[in-house]
């Protein structure tokens, strides 16, 4: 069946070329980036739509391209340029304002308007000195620097840097100190603070620019409101799980191996007539001896070990724009989020996948796929991480069933069977990992297989 | 007047942040680096990006190598200012406020006058609340119109707009209610600031911005690698763009990628010993077929100082 | 193996490089029986250790060179030189990739830089 | 049914295939007819299902490192009943002799074969993009032209344009322009038609399958091909991780045996895995991965999922002293990650990174493998691989 898709010139399917539609980067088709057309890009107000790519010519004609080739060139280079030259700016009555603390790495908001601010910024206390005055505590906005930078460059929030002797007296601003920033000065003083690299930045504004809501994973400060959705999950020991502790799971499941009765040179016997399940399945079921799955112990040398220095740490909990979030109390996380320099971080190894699924949930099982009838690209998408059912009745029952699965009856199978196909192409835990090559952002989607779990026979 | 490219430089990161310069890198030296800023005036999307341009390393590298750029060391570039400069500075702003907001009011006593009568201040309070509910429902049906057509839509409603949760300590001081709007303008490059002060970070060459801890690329024989390659086909009259998302290096094109199509991926390959996988030849050619662009693969040799090219197609039997 | 139809044709090469031995086997035959090419000869590609094959397409005039490899085995860029150098820099080789499973698949390398077809 | 790609086939197709492919394994179980003492049997916990052993033969081979199977009868077996092995000159079922047979009959009756008629798909498409081209270059030329003069320039590939660009779609060969099938008498004298064809053609088991029909189902006996005689178990088990010694750089020539990074075993691993699941696991070079994972077989669906074995070594000693040159067994570069991935989502494929322990040698002392008893210190786990595509999830 794989025959006709054997030879490489096979016609692309039908999902990449859904892909290829989306107007987006993210086009798997090639050669996309840098390659857009400008021309194409929409000047006047109201909502646009989707610029078509430009056609290209396959190369220049000789002597550096034709008249018309040079012609069209030089069109699709000045409305590049043109749209460049734009300027960030806002009404008076709209932009923010904030003081960028170098010593801090906080941008103090002292005037925060717009809709911007109920997915950013955090109150954070702050003793404040007054001119012949004991120091106070006061709670006060501030902003992490990809925060501040994000709305610095998208000209929504006026920023200057600290200074105690400078003011400045612009009319409607009047308590405004120290010296204006450019964008230019934000990103080379406010990139580099916090643990926030040009990558994480970019991934930052990239899902900024989408309508996410995206937060730190781990709490820079304690004031900073921290997601903490798995704590429950993973860290409470229930008796359950204390009682079955020294008796792990894996275990069970290849205790024949650890029996002298398990002969390794004849490891199914068929022949005897004791046997009782002459069948296949049964046939396939012994054979399932050798130790799979992510419970199995990963044994490790202490070189092997993740290091302290890996760069594999969830650093962004990403909310979708259609999640409900609240800053000051977010909820757990839609997608979590690695970022790495792809030039000089390559792919996690098993260890540093296997500490990043150790600190997630696992997801529900995905939910059944939605018939389209003219498309199914969603088919392939993994499953929306519902929060609310992460602790729902069916997570714990597989927790049971595979803490005691003779208890219920049963090795394998869990109650937790919708399409074999959908789970094992999620996954039980996901991990979104971008990898950043000078300002092109690869996403990919690390799960935790299952394939053990699911046998199809 | 020192007409090389400005390339400034913090946290080993090189930007590009004058227009012109970006002009002149992409027409003139076949540069084209990467727009990562957001654009302004079309902030939700990430198909049309903005200053700063990012360049490679290796773009970096070339650049200084054939003199046709110098590195600015951007963060110690951006002295702060003294009182006097920045109250100066302060001055000449709020004179052009000003001058917008004269020119604003004259045009609504213009307007006012030509309606034939003049407005009280509670009709003017009015009107003014009208409009902005007549804006805020053509905002609200707008994203709600995006949001049942995201597919087809590029530009992301500010999803931020449906919730309305009150910042948490909502800081006091308002523009006082008698100021008119006036447009206020966050410089993108430091340029127009009178403290920047680049002229006295500059490095020249590599080695000067290597040993000032400004620019270490390349420090690996990989590194070199590829700023080999990376000069040898530009040399040949390419552009050439990253190719990681593409299954190599670079991707090559023959003319300026606004306008052509690459015509390659290509891998640099470190040294002309360097292993070479056999299948990485298979996924390589399968790749290269299925989206019609050849494989390079580019081998450099460091004792030389040269790069030996190999293509690699499907061989169409078998 | 000795009892292989193509053994006599290949047994001048293939016990003098034993590690390139069965990817030249499977190239050698899958040449030959399936691909039927014509005039298909073995060369000694000792820059390489191992033989090569060369031999025409069915209906074509052209002489092509065939090199094999093994799915396990490691190149180089040099490696690919010297085949080039040993075989008399021809307008291209081709690369024959085998798997243990007895797959095969062949790729076109040439010299140079040389652009896709339009 | 993963997905409906099968369904283009034709019923009657399709339960002959579901008839010839019924069994997932070589072995078959018989149950007699139900009589009152079998049932008594049953209530016992006795069984009188019979187990019907095929006792298929091959031979190993070193060279290539793996069995040939050349009776007829016992390929048939094989790949009728679990996908087990190639034919050494075919894409999967040993089917050369018959492709030449038939090539015979089309010639002899003026037909073109099934290779020359893909031969000619091949030309006429090469043929389609020559045409395309140049009505490429006809229409640039047009809009040159046209710009020179100062005319309105129509975009060349617009559907607007004055040319029309043939598409894969509307293009029809103009004549048949080569590969016509060659004439029947001239170029085939009768003569060489009579000469019997002689069958080259095996049925070729990796090492892992036939370990895994040998070890575990006992239906294949391997024969020495110097001495002519069945290997016994342990033979065959020396003999297998003996035969990995390309992979052995030539430093350390021959390597130690008693090693558990030996390719045989750490492949045998990943086989035995999927295979202990009801997966048909097939290579995977065409779409650069090491394995293909099919649901029922090849026959039935396209493969859902291509895996990357990627060893892992528990104690980086051990890699550093390994006499082979394993691959994958450090973390993958994004280029390659994006390479690999790319490859099989075009073809629908979940790309599967399958990673294998291998024992520290400081843990497991060596001499358990002796044995089959290594087996248990391993392990498999699976990491699925996915583009995520943040537009995509923004509800």
């Amino acid at each position: 069946m794989d025959d006709s898709l054997e030879q490489p010139g096979a016609a692309p399917d039908p999902i990449e070329s859904s892909d290829r539609l989306d107007a987006d980067e993210e086009n798997s088709s090639g050669d996309e980036d840098g390659g857009l057309d400008w021309t194409k890009l929409p000047t006047g107000a109201g909502r646009p739509v989707i610029p078509k790519r430009g056609e290209k010519d396959f190369e220049p004609s000789a002597g550096g391209g034709s008249g018309l080739q040079l012609h069209v060139l030089d069109r699709a280079r000045s409305a590049m340029f043109d749209a460049l030259k734009a300027t960030p700016s806002a009404s008076s009555k709209s932009i923010s304002y904030a003081i960028w603390h170098p010593g801090i790495s906080r941008a103090h908001v002292t005037l925060a308007r717009g809709v911007h601010f109920s997915s950013v910024g955090h109150s954070a206390p702050r003793i404040v000195w007054k001119e012949g005055e004991a120091s106070k505590i006061h709670k006060r906005l501030e902003l992490l620097p990809e925060e501040a930078l994000y709305l610095v460059e998208r000209g929504t929030l006026f920023c200057t840097k600290e200074s105690s002797t400078l003011k400045s007296n612009v009319p409607g601003s009047e308590d405004i100190e120290g010296a204006p920033m450019s964008v230019q000065q934000a990103f080379a003083e406010m990139i580099g603070t916090e643990d926030l690299s040009l990558e994480k930045y970019q991934v930052f504004a990239y899902l900024k620019r989408l309508g996410f809501s995206v937060t730190r994973t781990e709490p820079p400060t304690p004031c900073y409101p921290s997601a903490r959705p798995y704590a429950t999950h993973n860290r409470m020991p229930s008796v359950l799980q204390r009682l079955c502790s020294w008796f792990p799971s894996w275990m069970h499941r290849f205790r024949r191996l650890l029996t002298a009765s398990f002969n390794w040179w004849s490891p199914l016997r068929l022949s005897g007539r004791l046997y009782h399940d002459k069948d296949y399945p049964s046939v396939f079921k012994s054979l399932r001896f050798l130790p799979s799955g992510h419970t199995v112990p990963l044994h490790t040398t202490q070189k092997t070990q993740v290091e302290a220095s890996s760069p594999y740490k969830i650093f962004f909990n990403l909310y979708k724009p259609s999640t409900p979030f609240r800053k000051s109390a977010p909820g757990p996380p839609d997608f979590s989020l690695v970022v790495v320099n792809a030039r000089t971080t390559p792919m996690p190894s098993l260890y540093e996948l296997t500490a990043l699924f150790d600190v997630l949930p696992e997801l529900p099982p995905p939910q059944p796929r939605q018939r389209r009838s003219t498309s199914n690209k969603t088919s392939t998408e993994p499953p929306k991480i519902a929060p609310s059912t992460v602790s729902a009745p069916t997570a714990q029952q597989s927790l049971m069933c595979r803490l005691f699965p003779w208890a219920f009856g049963i090795e394998q199978a869990s109650p937790w069977r919708p399409n074999p196909f959908m789970v094992l192409k999620s996954g039980k835990k996901q991990v979104v990992v971008a990898a950043v090559d000078a300002g092109s952002i690869s996403f990919f989607r690390f799960g935790q297989g299952a394939f053990e779990e699911l046998p199809m026979a | 007047m020192d007409t090389r490219i400005r390339l400034r430089v913090s946290n080993e990161k090189a930007y590009v942040w004058d227009v012109d310069d970006i002009t002149t890198l992409r027409s003139k030296h076949h540069i084209c680096g990467i727009l990562t800023g957001t654009l302004p005036h079309l902030s939700q999307q990430n198909v049309f990006l903005g200053v700063p341009l990012v360049l490679m390393p290796e773009e970096v590298v070339f650049l200084v190598e054939t003199e046709l750029a110098i590195i600015i060391d951007d963060p110690r570039a951006h002295s702060g200012p003294s009182a006097p400069i920045l109250q100066k500075y302060n001055d000449e702003r709020i004179e052009a406020i000003n001058l917008q907001i004269s020119l604003v009011e004259a045009r609504e006593a213009k307007e006012a006058a030509s309606a034939g009568r003049a407005m009280s201040e509670e009709a003017l309070r009015k009107r003014k609340t009208r409009e902005q509910r007549k804006e805020l429902e053509r905002a609200k049906a707008a994203a709600a119109a995006d949001s049942t057509e995201s597919h087809t839509s590029l530009f992301v409603p500010d999803s931020s707009a449906h919730t309305s949760e009150p910042s948490v300590p909502q800081p006091s001081p308002t523009p006082a209610p008698t100021t008119p709007a006036y447009t206020v303008i966050v410089p993108p490059s430091s340029s127009s600031l009178p403290w920047y002060a680049p002229q006295t970070r500059t490095h020249t060459t590599l080695a000067s911005a290597r040993t000032a801890g400004v620019w270490t690329y390349p420090k690996t024989l990989h590194e070199r690698a590829k700023c080999g390659v990376f000069r040898g086909l530009w040399g040949k009259g390419y552009f050439m763009g990253g190719g990681i998302k593409f299954g190599g290096d670079y991707l090559v094109y023959p003319g300026d990628p606004l306008r052509y199509h690459s015509h390659f991926v290509a891998s640099v390959i470190d040294s002309p010993t360097s292993n070479l996988r056999p299948m990485e030849i298979v996924a390589h050619g399968r790749l290269g077929t299925a989206t019609k662009k050849a494989h390079l693969l580019c081998g450099w040799d460091d004792e030389k100082q040269e790069v030996s090219y190999f293509s690699i197609e499907w061989a169409g039997f078998g | 193996m000795e009892n292989h139809p193509s053994y006599p044709a290949l047994s001048s090469v293939l016990p003098k490089y034993p590690r390139a031995a069965g990817a030249l086997f499977q190239a050698y035959n899958d040449i030959l029986f399936a691909q039927q090419w014509s005039d298909v000869e073995v060369i000694d590609l000792a820059s390489c250790s191992r033989g090569a094959v060369k031999g025409r397409r069915p209906q074509t005039d052209e002489t092509l060179c065939v090199v094999p490899c093994s799915l396990a085995e490691s190149i180089s860029t040099s490696w690919l030189h010297d085949a080039f150098k040993e075989l008399q820099f021809p307008k291209e080789i081709y690369l024959a990739i085998t798997s243990e499973d007895a797959s095969i698949v062949y790729y076109k390398i040439s010299r140079g830089i040389v652009k896709p077809p339009v | 049914m993963p997905r409906s790609r099968g369904a283009h086939k034709s019923g009657p197709r399709r339960n002959e295939n579901n008839r010839i492919y019924a069994d997932p394994l070589p072995l078959l179980f018989s149950h007699p007819e139900p009589t009152r003492l079998n049932s008594i049997l049953n209530l016992l916990g006795l069984s009188t299902t019979q187990v019907l052993n095929p006792h298929c033969e091959g031979y190993f081979d070193a060279t290539t490192r793996s069995v040939w199977v050349s009776n007829q009868k016992d390929s048939l077996i094989l790949w009728r009943r679990g996908f087990f092995g190639k034919g050494d000159l075919s894409r999967s079922e040993p089917s050369w002799l018959t492709r030449q047979i038939n090539a015979r009959k089309s010639r002899a009756a003026g037909q073109m074969t099934s290779e020359e008629v893909t031969a000619k798909r091949r030309e006429e498409r090469k043929q389609f993009k020559f045409d395309r081209a140049q009505a490429m270059a006809a229409a640039a030329a047009e809009a040159e032209a046209a710009f020179a003069e100062g005319r309105e320039v129509h975009s060349a590939t617009s559907a607007d344009g004055t040319r029309s660009i043939p598409s894969a779609a509307t293009w029809k060969p103009q004549r048949q322009t080569s590969n016509e099938g060659p004439a029947p008498s001239e170029d085939f004298p009768d003569e060489l038609d009579e000469e019997p064809l002689e069958d080259v053609e095996h049925l070729q088991l990796t090492l892992p399958e036939a370990f895994f029909l040998l070890w575990n189902i006992d239906c294949l006996t391997v024969h020495d091909p110097n001495t002519d005689a069945p290997m016994t178990l342990q033979q065959v088990w020396n003999a297998f991780r003996n035969a990995q010694t390309h992979h052995a750089t030539v430093s350390s020539f021959p390597p130690d045996l008693n090693r558990f990074d030996n390719p045989f075993l750490v492949n045998y691993v990943v086989y035995h895995h999927y295979r202990s699941l009801g997966w048909v696991i097939k290579g995977g070079i065409k779409f650069c991965v090491d394995y293909l994972l099919y649901k029922r077989g090849p026959v039935f669906h396209h493969a859902e999922f291509a895996i990357v074995v990627c060893p892992v070594y528990e104690d980086p000693a051990d890699q550093e002293s390994s006499p082979y040159d394993l691959q994958n067994t450090s973390p993958f570069e994004w280029s390659w990650l994006s390479t690999i991935n790319r490859v099989n989502s075009q073809v629908q494929k979940t790309l599967i990174l399958t990673y294998v322990t291998v024992p520290a040698q400081s843990r497991v002392a060596p001499d358990i493998l002796s044995s089959p008893a290594c087996f248990a210190h391993y392990s498999v786990r699976e990491v699925v691989l996915k583009r995520f595509i943040p537009a995509r999830m923004r509800d």
